[in-house]
């Protein structure tokens, strides 16, 4: 059982990062299902154009609560690994911002914890973006619903 | 005893600070330590707070040591 | 609006794929939510040891039901593209059998979208395993509950 | 007319037959069709119909052309 959580200060590519985390995972032939979120940067959001993004977050508590949220899924869903990589600074239109997965025996196991850690992650874990528009900044006031 | 201030995003720009460290003279309230930072307003409404990096409540005692940050809402994801 | 729907006779790597599709999307930029299922050839299945799987298939009919799907996933959600890619043959233990994405501005049809075309698929496509055990060879009689 | 018939997976395993065309004198049901193909058992309740390739019922009309399948429940994914 692996639990992975990064924070990362630049781009990352999703799909290398899921490639190789999974080549190390323990847990060969046992995963018969893996659900993945990755949230990317638009250039709209609440009907205004957004020209870059900056993501600012709380170091250290970051990643105690996203080990705990990870931790906590393994255990309600009995799943077998989990990954959560999230970008932090200066973010550029389509650049992934998160990305979440989880790895388990069934399907129905992976989809629900794959959303609950979303879920949570969006509205507990201590990040926060400001908006570059073409006419000035702004800090986003709340997340969307899910 | 020592305890860490930390302030975050909007709350941290409007407050024009984003960490210090006080020195109370015993064991005292979160509400308190915002007090012992920010004089002029009681802690708002929909601020976050987190004692040691777990989220807490305005009445959550605060020990030597201590790390207490306060935060607006989460936007991450 | 992409929807891209492919029956592999052979091994596939979910993560290249992905990564290959996603640069040709004409949606960069509008889609801030991806949601992803693989589903994985486990070593294990209603408490018997699996040596390997061969998928059958109604060739014609799994594309145009899958494609079918896809579209009907689109116009209800909203989503921006989407792909399926599923084996059939001989599939080994810990190759992937199926990988279903969506691509969505938002999360919640992300999740929501992917969920469907997996069960559908599951319940609907005209695919059927024969599972190769120590003591001899099986049909799968019925899908796992999702 | 012509039709074609196909049987999949373990049905087609079980009847020992897995494709073949038929030349009903005019327009027929699937039920017929079976009939037609497997003499001495009527459509088992669980076996799965399409006609050219969407799902259909036992009483669907089948045309010149036309290629009805019978299988078991599918289980892909």
């Amino acid at each position: 059982m692996t639990v992975r959580v990064e924070i990362r200060g630049s781009e990352f590519d999703p799909w290398v990062e899921l490639s190789r985390y999974q080549e190390t995972l323990g847990n060969q032939g046992k995963y018969g299902a893996t659900a993945v979120f990755i949230g990317t940067m638009r250039d709209f959001n609440e009907g205004v154009r957004v020209k870059s993004l900056v993501l600012e977050h709380y170091p250290g508590m970051t990643e105690k609560h996203l080990t705990e949220i990870s931790q906590q899924a393994i255990d309600r869903w009995g799943l077998l690994d989990t990954m959560v990589i999230h970008r932090v600074g200066e973010i550029r239109i389509n650049e992934p911002i998160v990305a979440v997965a989880v790895w388990s025996a069934h399907r129905a196991a992976a989809f629900e914890a794959c959303r609950f850690l979303v879920e949570d992650l969006k509205s507990h874990a201590p990040f926060w973006k400001r908006e570059y528009l073409a006419e000035g900044i702004r800090w986003v006031e709340k997340t969307t619903p899910g | 005893m020592a305890v860490t201030v930390k302030f975050f995003a909007s709350l941290s720009e409007r407050l024009g600070r984003s960490e210090e460290v006080i020195k109370p003279k015993g064991p005292l309230t979160v509400r308190e330590v915002w007090a012992a930072v920010v004089a002029d307003e009681p802690v708002p409404e929909n601020v976050l707070i987190a004692v040691n990096m777990e989220y807490a409540r305005p009445d959550a005692e605060v020990s030597d040591g201590d790390e207490v940050a306060f935060f607006p809402p989460v936007t991450g994801g």
